[in-house]
């Protein structure tokens, strides 16, 4: 198992690769990438921050989770920080798994705790020239800022 | 130096108070409700909810637990990863 | 969306690029792979058979129908055929989606399909040198032939 | 030549027959049920299950469906793909 945040390109490929053994029949990869449409507004790009020391934390535990519960040791996750363009990789999460069920339960697993615990945030940059923080939760959204 | 906290702000919490990071001090006793509250008193803080997510040290904690000096508190916005 | 039956090896990371479009913000992949093991016999190989004509057109029912459930064009699968080694990628499924949710989902609902209806059949080369057609039904199994 | 159907046969269920393709008289109203009579006459017809599947002309088909002159019939062992 191993997890990182890093600010340099995501390699799928790599982390297929680096999860692969012949105990295991089943890969599953989840990647997620800077779309071009958000709440039904252009975007061109997308800043990513991370209270990092905390974010790799976070993220080591979620894969240590992972691997108890759904009993493989082949989990690993990256996340990217930084200034990211239109279809970048920003998170990829590669599991192996003897078997199919267990490999995508583990997966999603990872994404999901993802997503509600590890501290990173993003700011969409419009096609308007405008940035703004994403908030997830709906609430009173910050002004554009900067 | 007397007893005080770092907190670290992000984000669109760093934005509305225009500062990624501030000394706070801390006493006997203080919680992260004390902080919060003197953190309510900067300019910008309106822009901050009733409650945050805050981490001492890099672990999510609650209003009711206590800050030491030395102690890392990171006021936390809706997390946005992935 | 495409999907085939081939005989040369799988690229799981092309099958990644194929689907990718800034469109979408998530790509979810399956790999399945040859495993050293199979209810408890040491596997050291495999061969796929496929009825390949019907397992063709089933496949790409299998995709077409993914498409219209899930909302998204960006479905690709490939299965290879042949005497495959420990290892190698015998399946691979990439879907990309706006949203990881069903994107996880879709990948699912095809790789579930396919092994219910696309007419493939494997046998495993037992380390004792003996071959064995896998029967998943648990029925009868047909004596160790060839 | 008579009418007639190819009837594939695919991985245990092609060692069992010995063969992956034979050519098997049809007539007016001959079903896939009749056709897995005849086939369950020949020499090793006993290590198939008692209702195969089968498919006609590449789709998966029932036993009362009704086999042509020319149609490609498949009689087909558990799937195990993936």
């Amino acid at each position: 198992m191993r997890s990182a945040i890093v600010t340099r390109p995501l390699d799928p490929g790599a982390l297929l690769r680096e999860v692969a053994t012949t105990r295991c029949g089943a890969t599953a990869l989840f990647v997620g990438t800077v779309r071009d449409l958000h709440d039904g507004r252009a975007v061109t790009g997308m800043d990513y921050e991370a209270y990092a020391a905390m974010a790799e934390r976070e993220l080591a535990d979620i894969v240590a989770e992972a691997v108890a519960r759904f009993g493989t040791g082949q989990v690993v996750c990256e996340h990217r920080t930084g200034a990211l363009a239109l279809g970048d990789a920003s998170v990829a999460i590669a599991v192996a798994h003897p078997h199919r069920s267990p490999a995508f339960d583990a997966c999603r697993y990872v994404i999901e705790e993802l997503k509600r615990r590890v501290p990173i945030w993003k700011r969409e940059h419009y096609a308007d020239g405008t940035r703004q923080w994403v908030d997830p939760t709906g609430a009173a959204r910050p002004r554009a800022a900067r | 130096m007397s007893a005080s906290a770092t907190v670290l702000l992000f984000a669109a919490y760093a934005d509305a108070l225009g500062t990624s990071q501030l000394t706070m001090p801390v006493g006997d006793g203080t919680t992260v409700r004390d902080l919060l509250a003197a953190l309510a008193q900067r300019p910008g803080a309106d822009r901050l909810p009733p409650s945050p997510l805050v981490a001492v040290n890099r672990r999510y904690a609650s209003v009711g637990d206590l800050v030491r000096s030395g102690d890392e508190v990171a006021v936390i916005p809706p997390v946005a990863g992935g």
